[in-house]
């Protein structure tokens, strides 16, 4: 049976080791945050904040305390703030140990599709970019299809890139993949999904 | 050296100019300059080019000047919480100029230091890069990002003093600072001018030689999506 | 995530390396990495470059690291402190790459942001432009200059909680924080580790993602000229 | 008379106006902050300070407390403190109103050299080049002579430039003088010092 968002999430937790400064997208990377257990594992929100904590008890909102999809949340005892330019730069800079992203596309050489659909969606590419780039391993949480039933691990995207090349590991319903020489590598299924059944659902070369 | 002035308006009287550049601070609705929006919208100067992570949302925020029509162009990384963004944009009536959020950040600080351009791996292979020069270093390729040198900044801050040395609060910091960076003028909206010397010298996030306009005033500080947990979930 | 060591020589334990790269924060005596520097003097490494504003003096701060000829070239802006490195220069024993004092802070910082190069007008027509690429930004000329990445950053801070977030404390800060940012591994001695939570978040000035390993210790913080006035001036 | 080191201090101090944030080098530029009266002035250190105060009451000297001179000083009620990082972005980025310097020569031009005799001294730059090439307005106070007698006012550096084409006003013993197209203008000479003096001390073209 394929993973649910929950089973995915968790699955992508087992990415993260001890002692990790990580990056989580909106959507199911959000819910990685719930996986970590015991974990060292502090987040990054890139619009300046190192040590997210979880979202307020109710009447506790600060306006002024928000993560990067503008949610409320709070702080924690090894929390920091900066600004902009610096929380880049530490992304850029490569200080972020892995990135955990959705994705609308991703092709077989690392490619990454997730911020727009040209002439119907138009959202921006927001930090994506500059996390893509910058940091350490990139790892891709995404559905293995889209809601047409089309697969989203292509030859080569046809939407406009965010990273060209980034992906290191991708986190489907159906399985995990690795980005190597040559395509995609099954690095595992989900339980009871075969290999003919992930090969039946995927453009991209399996290596 | 008098930098406090009474209201928005007066703090940006004989400043704004049709078709000038303007640094805005803020991320979504967190940290962004209200009065001085409000004031820019009121004074009815227009052709304005924004730089601005965000625009705000339909209604509130950079959000009002999209709907007055007084911006051009927007230079952001995400317009995704705002319908007449999007709609103004998808239709032509706003040129739209995508830059990549550490890039947009960056790019203010460099012009607020004095850099004309720096190279960064963040868009290289995407429509980002398209037009830009390119260079290796280390055998890695980069993409030359130009430094925003603005005509204004508009910028909220949580304290100052009156010579302008500020102090943000939680993540309502974000993009303040380097937009503060790259204007030739900075004006500085805060909750509170705090006595001289009150200020930690070592917590001061932002020097006053940066700021040159300040203002007092109450802040709405509308709250986009409001999260929350259940007591019982402790 | 265990960043807190015993001492400095465990601290650096298997990072030393022959002909490494180290950034050293400090300006003067004020805010150097003093324990740092007496480990790295007793680990005997040798080759050494160092990227680091001055040397110190004759004996103490990175000047110790001369006497014991373990540097083989130095990336400063000012030699005038320290007769022995500029015996060691003239006498062509020591490779020395003068940097003007803002463009090695900066290349510090472009290292850290993951910059590999940028433009500044500082320099043009000296002998720092030299071999360096020029390029005309609004009818101005500049050079380009090159990030620094360090495989190490040695760092002196005030205080730090055990996820190594850091304090400077006034102009003890100077070089130390681009100087952690440009580093592999970066090594930071303080005067106190405090208990987490006790930094108010707001205040914190380097996140201690920079930070990998960090040590307590007495520091001698000499001072370079002592300068006062009697109280009657007052 | 030629002016001595303080009435040269106190003429550069009218260089400067009511809100300035300046920066003060080594030497008789340092004195200027004393004849600065009423005016509302800044000093930056560029070693991360801005709102430098007077030297400290003998006793309370604090090691983590110095000026670009590496000299002890005080704070007062407007200082911040900051990294040199920032500090010299705000020096590169023209945030600095003057900058006064001393030299060991000035070209017509507007050259200016300051930071080593090859061979025989070599201090280093310091913040010297980036102060120069960053600041709005570049005032040079010296000698209108070096010990030798020999003139400071060039038509052409012979030392390594500090900067090219960048000092605005200079004030020696003698007089005042700007860079202007085709050479130096006198714009005001010491009490008792005549032109002709000021000529036959000086090798740069007088317009």
């Amino acid at each position: 049976m394929p993973w649910d968002r929950n089973q995915m999430a968790a699955r992508a937790a087992e990415e993260l080791e001890d002692g990790m400064y990580v990056n989580l997208g909106i959507g199911i990377p959000t819910l990685v945050a719930n996986y970590v257990g015991d974990k060292d594992i502090t987040l990054q929100s890139e619009n300046g904040m190192l040590g997210m904590g979880p979202f307020p008890f109710e009447g506790e909102e600060d306006p002024d305390l928000i993560n990067a999809g503008k949610k409320t949340i709070t702080e924690l005892n090894r929390t920091s703030y900066f600004d902009s330019a610096m929380s880049f730069g530490m992304i850029r800079g490569g200080k972020i140990a892995a990135a955990i992203l959705g994705a609308m596309e991703v092709a077989e050489n690392g490619d990454l599709a997730n911020w727009m659909i040209p002439g119907k969606l138009v959202k921006g590419m927001g930090g994506a970019m500059d996390l893509v780039a910058g940091v350490e391993k990139v790892v891709v949480v995404m559905d293995h299809t889209n809601k047409a039933g089309e697969t989203k691990l292509l030859k080569a995207c046809t939407l406009p890139l965010t990273g060209a090349g980034v992906v290191d590991r991708i986190i489907t319903d159906l399985g995990v993949f690795d980005v190597v020489e040559g395509g995609l590598r099954i690095v595992e299924c989900a339980p009871g999904v075969t290999e003919d059944e992930i090969r039946s659902k995927t453009e991209a070369t399996l290596v | 050296m008098q930098k406090v002035y009474d209201t928005a308006d007066a703090a940006l009287e004989g400043i704004l100019k049709d078709g000038m550049l303007i640094a805005a601070g803020g991320f979504g609705l967190c940290g962004i300059p209200e009065l001085l929006i409000d004031a820019i919208v009121k004074s009815g100067v227009k052709d304005l080019t924004v730089a601005s992570n965000n625009a705000g949302v339909d209604g509130f925020g950079l959000g009002k000047l999209l709907d007055t029509r007084q911006v051009k162009k927007m230079m952001s990384s995400y317009v995704g919480e705002n319908a007449e963004f999007m709609r103004q944009y998808l239709s032509g009536e706003l040129e739209l100029e995508f830059n990549p959020q550490g890039t947009l950040a960056e790019r203010m600080r460099a012009g607020g230091a004095g850099i004309p351009g720096f190279y960064t791996k963040t868009g290289v292979g995407t429509v980002i890069a398209e037009g830009k020069e390119h260079k290796d270093f280390g055998g890695e390729t980069y993409i030359m990002e130009e430094g925003i040198f603005a005509d204004l900044s508009i910028v909220k801050a949580w304290k100052a003093d009156d010579t302008g040395n500020l102090v943000f609060r939680k993540t309502a910091r974000n993009f303040n600072p380097p937009a503060a960076m790259c204007g030739k003028i900075c004006v500085v909206e805060v909750e509170e001018i705090v006595p001289r010397g009150s200020l930690d010298p070592d917590h001061i996030h932002l020097p006053g030689i940066y700021v040159h306009r300040i203002i007092q005033g109450e802040h709405e500080k509308r709250i986009e999506q409001r999260t929350t947990r259940k007591r019982e979930e402790a």
